[in-house]
């Protein structure tokens, strides 16, 4: 069994499509949790959704960061419930200091939806664990800040503990600047923290979760999470 | 100007040519009102027998239109058209213009063009789920072209995106006729359950009129009359104010509309689009067989000090007025509090049948609602049929020597190259439902929770227009028809957006009516009809109109998107044929 | 030279980020914010070394490229570096 | 008092905006121009009379909200209104 709730900030507008895509996958209903909310319902997992809480004014997601559910997710983050950030939801992790450093402004200074390949290279994380360590798969972004951003010490930290979860890639796996879309350095699609509880990612895969979508690479992430939480239970 | 300046204003003529109203129209509001009108009944007129509100030039002809089908559960003449899609389930739709704004502020003008088409089709109880843009701009090395392109494809992608409604297709093109008069058209399509529609008549008399989103503000004020007025050299510097969008505000205001329409409370609702809440009162009213009494105090405002005037012809974006059943108020208020949006009870319905404004105890505007509503003029312009060129035959033209070479030179030219580059800055997949993305002949999204999929798509070639306004607009209808048939959707209705120069010219009305009746053709052949629309006259600037751009968006079914057809070629040594003659 | 260059919305422009700072300043528990605004702020390094020529630069950018005048304002100073 | 408040990208964080406007007006001929940076700026009204006060307002803000340490700096005037 999974229960998972899922965040919704004024101006989320991945929640729903996030919910779709978990109640799909795992059979089990998913909770919508109201940012004024006091606390989350007990969970297996917290999913902070994409799109522009509170319009993205001022950074992305810096005003969701202080917003009251947040101080409930942090609590319950550090006591160990697996939190997800997709896209805005990395965004407000990173603001809030749950994961390190900053998404920035796309290189291109351009919004960018496209399809994107990543390598998995980090398959102990609550969400990949169904994956394949090396593995290249596909899934779409769609941001004008995922530019991930950090000192070089903190990058050399996150590379050293193995928290780097995904990293843009060509077909072949390879980190090259051509298959890197917005300038993120080292190439960092999603990292997690030291337990491998909390992950961001800036990619979506509740977008490419079916094939009717195009393609279904985004499945095992959920699948993972279904995972983690029955392993957990017994 | 405060209100005391404001009642001891006189009425010249000058300030009434300012007001864009022609010596006869003022004669013709006098009559009407059997005196003097006041400065804010002044505006009040100017907005609604502006060519944008009243379609004074173009009505005419809008009327020959075919506009019912079996299909068809509301044709023109509400917010939005609306289909039936089987099962229960509709599709709302429109497409609407915001030319002259995205010129003088590309990014806002372009993203308020967004925010306000989308109000059009959520007001009526539809969820959007596609949003399309046709654009032209200048040549290509035009100095102004690269800033405007930049700035109204970030503009779009901004507010869409952030609604978080996918932009799934249109079309762009670049010609010098546009150098000083971009197009930008805005459609926006979505889904409701057919017995969850909701209309703008206000019927029933002492009912309360609610007005909620966001405050009001000085903006765009004058902005109705602007877009119908040409353009000259000084409207670089006059640059009157342009709307600033906010699609925040916009996406909390769809979800609390929505969740207020889940209820059943709502007797009629109407966004403040252009003439804002001068035109949605006016016509709610109308339309009920009421009055209305609007009390400007309670009217949430921005700024200080702010008239009568003012607050009627404001154009602030994301404004809704809503006619509630009485007594609904408290639970009404309760979900717009949660969104964060204003609320605010600002008049009432009455047995008058007038419009009746006041503010701070003085009456500013006593009108007969059904007068102003109905009065404005209607032209028949003079107009001469257009005469096609000879029909150049394929031998005249000489075939050229490299074949390929010129064929690539076509593919990276202007005018067909990929337009990846821009549909990439719109999230053309949020909501989870893009099974067909930009890039093929139409996009489809599923119906959600269905097997079914809304097809959608927007096309025109003003090139041929200009050649021959029947038989172009003819190719645009039949060309929608086409790319929703390839992929497999069976076509339902159009809505169209009647791009064209100054109608005072009679060979620009005879694009305009040459182009009426070659869509009125085309769509009565093809059982295709037109159920919403939007015509956006006097696209000139000193005397140089616009090529005649007559943009057609249509929307069909897809009975099971499992079945549907793409451009992709699938797999080597597969056969492609060719049909058609 | 260097110049600061500030850009503004004119008044009566809606600043939509303004506000929804100003609500998380609330939300954030510091009170007695009556207003707050959100404009641009530049910076630019100018080869220039006379007062004037540099002013007339600036000005030229501002109009040409930095502000649109139709919804803002821009105001700046010059420091010599 | 009213608070007026610069938020910059630390040196050598890329500012790729910055980049964009400075090519921007190269393009635009205007010569003479070694670096751009782009930063914020806002502008808050506070009710606040006293300086110190304010000030320790305006570090809260700041901190707490609108810059992120991480990648901006910040400084600000104070005046009275
Ligand atoms: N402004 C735009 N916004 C979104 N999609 C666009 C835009 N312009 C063109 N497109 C998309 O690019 C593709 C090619 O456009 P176009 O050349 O007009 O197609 P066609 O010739 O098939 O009508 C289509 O899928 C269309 O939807």
């Amino acid at each position: 069994m999974l229960r998972a709730s899922v965040v919704v900030f004024p101006g989320s507008n991945c929640d729903r499509d996030v919910q779709v895509a978990l109640e799909k996958i795992t059979g089990f209903p998913v909770k919508m949790v109201w940012h004024g909310d006091a606390s989350v319902p007990a969970s297996d997992l917290i999913v902070l959704p994409g799109g522009f809480s509170y319009g993205d004014y001022l950074r992305c997601g810096a005003m969701a960061a202080h917003s009251p559910i947040m101080r409930d997710v942090i609590a319950k983050a550090k006591a160990g419930t697996p939190v997800l950030g997709i896209c805005n939801g990395f965004q407000v992790l990173c603001e809030s200091g749950l994961l390190p450093g900053v998404l920035m402004r796309n290189a291109s200074l351009k919004f960018i939806c496209r399809d994107v390949t990543l390598r998995v290279d980090n398959v102990e994380t609550i969400v990949t664990k169904c994956y394949r360590k090396g593995e290249v798969v596909r899934l779409p972004i769609a941001h004008a800040e995922g530019n991930y951003f950090a000192d070089k010490e903190t990058l050399d930290r996150l590379e050293g503990e193995g928290r780097v979860v995904f990293r843009y890639a060509d077909a072949a796996g390879e980190a090259t600047p051509e298959a890197n879309p917005n300038g993120a350095q080292r190439n960092i699609a999603g990292i997690c923290d030291a337990s491998g509880r909390i992950v961001g990612l800036m990619p979506h895969p509740e977008r490419l979760f079916e094939l009717s979508l195009g393609g279904a690479d985004g499945r095992r992430m959920f699948e993972s999470a279904l995972l983690s939480a029955i392993e957990t239970t017994v | 100007m405060d209100a005391k300046a404001e009642s001891r204003f006189e009425i010249t003529p000058e300030i009434v040519a300012e007001h864009g109203l022609t010596p006869a129209e003022y004669q013709r509001l006098l009559k009407i009102l059997g005196r003097e009108p006041s400065f804010t009944e002044l505006g009040i007129f100017s907005v609604m027998w502006s060519e944008h509100c009243s379609y004074k030039s173009s009505r005419v002809w809008l009327r020959t239109l075919p506009t019912t089908g079996k299909q068809v559960i509301q044709g023109p003449g509400e917010n939005a058209g609306v289909v039936d899609l089987g099962d229960g389930d509709a599709v709302i739709f429109k497409m609407e213009s915001h030319n002259h704004p995205s010129y003088i502020e590309p990014y806002q003008g372009a993203a308020t063009g967004v925010g306000g088409i989308m109000r059009d089709v959520f007001t009526m109880g539809a969820r959007p789920v596609a949003n399309l843009n046709a654009l032209r701009f200048g040549a290509p090395e035009h100095p102004k072209t690269r800033h405007l392109v930049d700035g109204v494809v970030s503009g779009i992608g901004g507010y869409g995106n952030c609604v978080g409604v996918p932009t799934v297709g249109g079309e762009t093109n670049f010609d010098k006729g546009y150098n000083n008069n971009i197009l930008v058209n805005a459609m926006c399509a979505g889904l409701a359950r057919t017995d969850k529609i909701f209309y703008s008549a206000a019927k029933g008399v002492g009912l309360p009129v609610i007005y909620v989103g966001s405050k009001t503000g000085r903006d765009g004020i004058h902005g109705a009359t602007m877009a119908s007025a040409e353009f000259d050299d000084k409207s670089d510097e006059k640059r009157p104010t342009v709307q600033v969008g906010d699609p925040f505000t916009e996406k909390l205001l769809i979800e609390a509309c929505l969740e207020l329409m889940a209820k059943d409370v709502i007797i009629a609702i109407q966004d403040m689009g252009a003439a804002g809440l001068t035109s949605s009162s006016c016509e709610m009213a109308d339309k009920g067989g009421v009055g209305i009494h609007l009390d400007l105090d309670h009217v949430p405002q921005r700024e200080t000090g702010m008239t009568a005037y003012e607050m009627m012809l404001s154009e602030s974006q994301e404004r809704m007025l809503i006619i509630l059943k009485p007594g609904s108020e408290p639970e009404a208020e309760a979900i717009f509090k949660k969104w964060g949006l204003d609320f605010a009870v600002v008049g009432e319905t009455t047995d008058t049948g007038r419009m009746i404004v006041t503010h701070r105890g003085q009456v500013e505007a006593d009108i007969p609602v059904t007068t102003l509503a109905n009065s404005a003029p209607v032209y028949e312009r003079p107009w001469y049929p257009i005469t096609p060129p000879k029909m150049i035959l394929p031998e005249w033209v000489p075939a050229p020597n490299a074949i390929l070479e010129t064929l690539k030179a076509m593919m990276s030219g202007p005018a067909l190259a990929s337009r990846r580059w821009i549909w990439e800055q719109y999230d053309h997949m949020v909501m989870g439902d893009t099974v067909q993305r930009p890039g093929g002949d139409a996009a489809v999204v599923r119906v959600h929770g269905t097997q079914k999929g809304l097809a959608v798509v927007c096309d025109v070639t003003p090139r041929y227009v200009a050649a021959d306004p029947v038989m172009g607009t003819k190719q645009a209808v039949v060309e929608t028809w086409r790319n929703l048939t390839a992929v497999g959707a069976d076509p339902l209705a159009i809505t169209d957006n009647m791009n064209f120069a100054n109608p005072e010219r009679p060979e620009v009305m005879g694009q305009f009516v040459g182009s009426v009746k070659g869509m009125a053709e085309a769509c009565r052949v093809l059982d295709y009809p037109v159920v919403s629309g939007n015509v956006s006259l006097y696209n000139e600037t000193n005397g140089v109109g616009i090529p005649p751009t007559p943009a057609i968006g249509g929307v069909g079914l897809v009975p099971d998107v499992s079945r549907m057809a793409d451009i992709k070629l699938k797999r080597d040594s597969d056969l492609l044929i060719l049909v058609g003659r | 030279m260097k110049a600061r260059i500030r850009i503004t919305l004119k008044n009566g422009v809606l600043d939509p980020q303004g506000k929804a700072i100003q609500n998380a300043l609330s939300a954030l528990g510091i009170t007695g914010v009556a207003d707050v605004r959100q404009g641009k702020y530049i910076e630019v390094e100018l080869a220039e070394t006379s007062e004037d020529a540099a002013k007339a630069t600036v000005e030229r950018m501002c109009k040409d490229l930095l502000a649109n005048s139709v919804i803002e304002n821009y105001a700046y100073e010059l420091q010599r570096a």
